[in-house]
């Protein structure tokens, strides 16, 4: 089994959830992160002074996959959350040793 | 006249709390939009807070009660910054017929005019440029609230003393007019002119904040109190009915509200309370001096109702009126001076008043929602081609809070702990 | 009487006030829970008010001050829909003897029921049927309120006319027995029947936003100037007096209640200063007329270090009073009730005034509470045997703003962003 | 004198007004800090609340307006406890020239000094024992503050009594001296002797919670009606003017603070409003009753400015007034003082008045300055040599929420998972 | 050296952790995520608006473990954190190349 | 390629940013974590009643790297959270199977 794991713009979320629908996967975790990288930060003004926040609000979906549904489903992140603008994030693949499901116990493929 | 104190202890107190209703204004709205734009919300309240006051001592409150012209508007030179209006010829404080002086009336009718300026902004939420928004609150008032103050309340067109009240002495106790249609009216027009936000319909937009929406909201009901118990303009017996048919109406406006949320979606929310709040405030404001507590049920409890299906409109119309200033504030705007023509118990329908109340009622209602809609419609348009009203569709997603002000509402912690250099 | 325009003015903001301490607990009890029950707690208080200010138009006002039926409350049809309450034979606004129309005397006694039952919310939060809080808020106040108040206020058993009165006058000023015993008592027996929250006294509900409990204080204290400053019924010295009174009894019991802190658990918290702000409040409620302002200092420092230790006993003794009303409002209440025996500077046992003003103060507080409670009870089964009390325990956990009202306080990211269609 | 129930209902609201300002600036000075130290920060304006009010019943009203002593402070046992301070000789609650009982003015002058002292708080934010700011509080009120008052409206040596009348007759209207110079003078000298947090000018120390800051500007103008409106001591044209004249220099302040940010920095900040905001409250402050409503457009807007800039001092000067009470209070409370050498319209330069009054305007507020730096510098150095005033470095990094009060502002899913035990 | 990562119901998290302990486990990082799959999400509804959020609130808990406990750890989490429901959640396991304990500098086994 | 995950102290991160600069790293992901181990808690006191939170505020970094850096960027972190007192955490290594870089699509060490 393979953790596919994609670090994406906020606003891509929505459609990289339907197109995991859309290949079959009906299943992720989703949580807040903040990236910092070539994409620019910004600046904010507190009376007078200025502070500079390199931090970009992302956000981080990891999704359990068989190790053949892996190449699928990178493939389906990286479009989904693709807009060609610098910031538009990462996504990469680690082997797991095992997956275990905690309502039945399962494990392996079955757990996913 | 002889002053009399308390009197202007009530005018003066009704003033603060009528002052206070923009900042509570500012957090019922900031709380509705997102939490990327919470600060231009509340900004767009203490931006027309500001420009109002000022503009107001200058020539507002001249264009409201000073001498008349044509029965449109008072004349802005006439008491401009004042001169005049406040202390009679041998250097003392002039009163009113009630034994307030001058300057406490002045004080008074000023946050009227700036709570209906910063009512509209809730329509254009999250997407407009600040600058722009701060040259349309002068021009706004200037143009359109002025002149309908004037109209209605200092002597104009739509007064007692105007071609209407031959059928019938026009009532507007509070503001229904002045206030609430005028606002709600520019609000649609403005709402149309802008544009809808980026992703209107399609993309979630909840509040992210529902206890600041309640706290405003009360602040706005506490308000309230100085804005129709202060219309009485003396702490008499109609302060005190005004001030129990605000209450009961309100109550009643947010058990309709709810209500209709209870059959029609199956749970009462607290927004739909924060908003029967408001939708039976406004309604009572016309009505507030001329109805009996017991009406005063009824026509809060069918302005909840009214505004709970009103709200929806925009969805179906397809007119982005981001917080529902026309949903609740034209509708309800429009059901209170109206209803007066039912449940007035001198003149009302209901009261065997028979109809001519209710008439003049409607056609002052008419004539305020058309010359709302024009004024604003002339000075939306000459900003759109002139300054423009639209920030880009970046900052829109990225929020305007950022983009507009430098700022962000709340603290994270990683934005704390990335700062790079402070100047000053 | 002729209308006095200062007395009238300070009885319209004093009603003002107590309004907005219904919001005001809001916040204050908001704050407190979990925030996946903020929005159902506030709802609570909203509810509670809208609910209430209608039935008191319909029927309250005549149950607690129209024509006496044995001492125990008014005919609720004497002035039923307020008729006959606002106006004199001749059409004119009825006054009363301080110069005050008689209907800013019902505003005014309207929101003293409207809090009342709001207080009662916080004993059994984030776990009942909203549909059952409304319809007991409707019961609760006319079975347990309005004949209270006709008891204490309106000429019944309780007051300077009835049987105790040949020991002493009995001494309520604002509504220590009223308002704080009754929704106390009533709280007490709301808890144990409604019973206990899942995980209650194992699982951590701490609050969820302290600024929010703080703020919700500070209305509470501003508001109360009026529900104790309004109980002269006229801007005199008395007022005057029970304005300092109450600053500086609440002052000490804040610094009662840190001190406890301080000592016992090595920490003054900002909730201990929130909450002692509400025991000092209490305590002076009933005393405020009677006592020096250096005699309220010592009962108010007194009534935060009572209440500092009254609140642990509900784990000690297993009834889940969530938000501590038995432990701040009935234990204050009954504090402020008897202290007057004391205190009270004309007839207290610690000015020589003897022994009978304490004996009928705790004659009348034990009356308050057999009563509040009997009828709570009786209300509280019924309902719980008819409509139920309680949510699911999946609802409990899964916070009952979600499950309840379909909405959640606060914006996250997530949530944000997942919408899927939207529906009008 | 007669009782004015007028004067006195708009002098018991005006004292309920001043003092809900403490709790407002508890919320705006809470939300300007980290979220990790925003219930320390509310809690130093709540304890300032609590020990100050109990002082003022006992001693503080006596110094302030007791027996004189030499022109500097009043006898603290003339009227200790309020004892000859409430009734007359035939127990009859005395009544001052207005018609308003004395009680009613000693809540009033309380509600003063406590706001004074939690104004100090915010150059100190996030760093001191909870313990050493309560004794200071104690202290300070009773050294620096209760003298000051009495020295300029206790008949003092800065009043019109005073030795510097004889050039022309100070003029402060509602606290220029005794409240904003005396706590900006107090906060500057604090912040010196108390020092710098850890990583101040490096570390990034953002407002946590705008929405926060917004709601307390609001509530401090609000109160600010009673603060400035109350110090007519009546109801009637003077309090009308001082109305309009806060709120059209506020309003103009908020335009100057913004416009100096949208040219130096790009960006107008809500922040910055609420800066400006209360930049222009304090400027009026001393001068409310003396300029017309014209002349407080520019007072007020030079105030904006004036601050915008001086806020950046501390940068440029090293000493962390973390919350700008120098910047905000002692700017614009020197220049309001003084502005009335040029604005006021019988006296000042600009209404051909003559240098006169500017010139005791400038003694007055130098006097207070000096007054107040010197007895701070000894309270605060000999508070250092004693209890100490820093919390540990660890303490200030974790935040001083937890470390002093055991709590933490706000829960957040995982605190709320974790606990192990509940004892009561 | 493993990570055992997993995705579980908010209100267990307590349990877990007296399960990690009672196996000689003292150390673990937790935060917040959102989870999307086979259990439903919930509807809100703004001023007659619906909007459907289907993702539910969890907790990520993530164990460094030796090659040896990897097994029981993972047993002790699926055992505290399993109501049966459906939405219980996932674990599951990595191999690592290296641990570093950040206060000492130690690798491997001794930095747990 | 490798991910460097770090749970450190919130503090620690301007230093842990400038850190890897210096190495040559420009990209992270950060995210807020609590977490739990021989650091122990605080006590919390509402009304008398204390709650025991024994989870400490963290931050977790997470730097993908190609092999040859990991080691130079473990350290990197590693110095850069040290300050020697007990909670300044862990940093581990996984080896990952690829990384793609969402907005161009490439793979590999040239998606880092
Ligand atoms: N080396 C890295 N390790 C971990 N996350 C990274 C790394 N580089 C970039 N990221 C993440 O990817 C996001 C986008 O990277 P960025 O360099 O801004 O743009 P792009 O990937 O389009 O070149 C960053 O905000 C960060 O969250
Ligand atoms: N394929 C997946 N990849 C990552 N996380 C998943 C996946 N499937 C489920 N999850 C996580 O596990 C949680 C529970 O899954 P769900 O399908 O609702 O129930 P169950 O695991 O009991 O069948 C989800 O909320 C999500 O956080
Ligand atoms: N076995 C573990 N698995 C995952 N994270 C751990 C583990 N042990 C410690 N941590 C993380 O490292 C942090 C510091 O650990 P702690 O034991 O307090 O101190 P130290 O690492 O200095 O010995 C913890 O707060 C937690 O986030």
């Amino acid at each position: 089994m393979k953790l596919v794991t994609g670090v994406i713009q906020p606003h891509r979320l929505d459609d990289v959830k339907s197109s995991l629908e859309a290949a079959g996967i009906r299943g992720m975790t989703v949580s807040e992160a903040s990236g910092y990288g070539r994409q620019k930060g910004h600046t904010e003004v507190y009376r007078g002074a200025e502070y500079t926040v390199d931090l970009v609000p992302k956000v981080r979906i990891e999704v359990l996959v068989s190790d053949e549904d892996a190449p699928t489903v990178v493939e389906a992140v990286v479009k989904a959350a693709q807009t060609g603008r610098i910031g538009d994030g990462k996504v990469w693949t680690t082997s797991l040793d095992d997956v275990v499901r905690v309502r039945t116990g399962e494990h392996g493929d079955a757990a996913l | 006249m002889e002053l009399d104190t308390g009197a202007t202890a009530w005018m003066l107190m009704s003033a603060s709390l009528v002052l206070l209703m923009t900042p509570g204004l500012a957090l019922f709205y900031g709380g509705m939009v997102r939490g990327k734009s919470v600060l231009n919300m509340m900004m767009m309240s203490f931006g027309a807070l500001a420009v109002t006051a000022v503009v107001y001592v200058l020539w507002g409150w001249s264009m409201s009660y000073g001498a008349d012209v044509g029965g449109i508007l008072g004349n802005p030179f006439d008491q401009f910054a004042l001169s005049g209006a406040i202390y009679d010829g041998a250097g003392e404080f002039l009163v009113d017929d009630y034994g307030v002086p001058a300057i406490v009336g002045i004080g008074f009718q000023a946050t009227f005019a700036i709570i209906t300026v910063a009512l509209i902004s809730g329509a254009i939420a999250d997407r407009v440029k600040f600058g722009t928004w701060m040259v349309f609150a002068a021009v706004w008032v200037t143009l359109a609230y002025f002149p309908m103050a004037h109209m209605v309340w200092g002597g104009g067109l739509l007064s007692g003393d105007g071609p209407f009240a031959s059928i019938a002495a026009p009532i507007d106790f509070a503001g229904g007019t002045v206030v609430h249609i005028n606002a709600g009216a520019a609000a649609l027009v403005l709402a149309l002119v802008v544009g809808k936000r980026k992703g209107f319909g399609t993309e979630p937009m909840r509040p992210h904040n529902l206890p600041l929406v309640m706290l405003g909201a009360a602040l706005l009901w506490f308000g309230w109190f100085g804005f129709n118990g202060g219309s009485a303009f003396t702490a008499d017996g109609f302060a005190g009915l005004a001030w129990v048919n605000t209450t009961v109406a309100t109550a009643a406006a947010v058990l309709g509200w709810l209500l209709v949320e209870k059959l029609r979606d199956g749970s009462a929310t607290s927004l739909g309370a924060a908003s029967g709040v408001v939708a039976g405030l406004v309604a009572i404001t016309p009505a507030a001096g001329s109805v009996s507590p017991f009406g005063s049920i009824f026509l809060g409890a069918i302005a909840g109702v009214l505004c709970a299906f009103a709200v929806g409109l925009k969805y179906r119309l397809g007119f982005d009126d981001s917080l529902d200033v026309v949903g609740v504030h034209l509708v309800a705007g429009l059901w209170g001076t109206v209803a007066i023509g039912f449940f007035a118990t001198e003149t009302g329908l209901f009261y065997g008043g028979g109809v001519s109340q209710l008439a003049v009622q409607a056609i002052i209602a008419a004539v305020a929602v058309a010359f709302s809609a024009v004024v604003t419609y002339v000075i939306a348009v000459a900003l759109k081609a002139t300054m423009g009203w639209r920030v880009s569709e970046e900052t829109e997603v990225a929020g305007i809070d950022l983009a507009v002000h430098s700022e962000t509402a709340y603290e994270t912690i990683q934005q704390g702990s990335v700062a790079k250099e402070i100047r000053a």
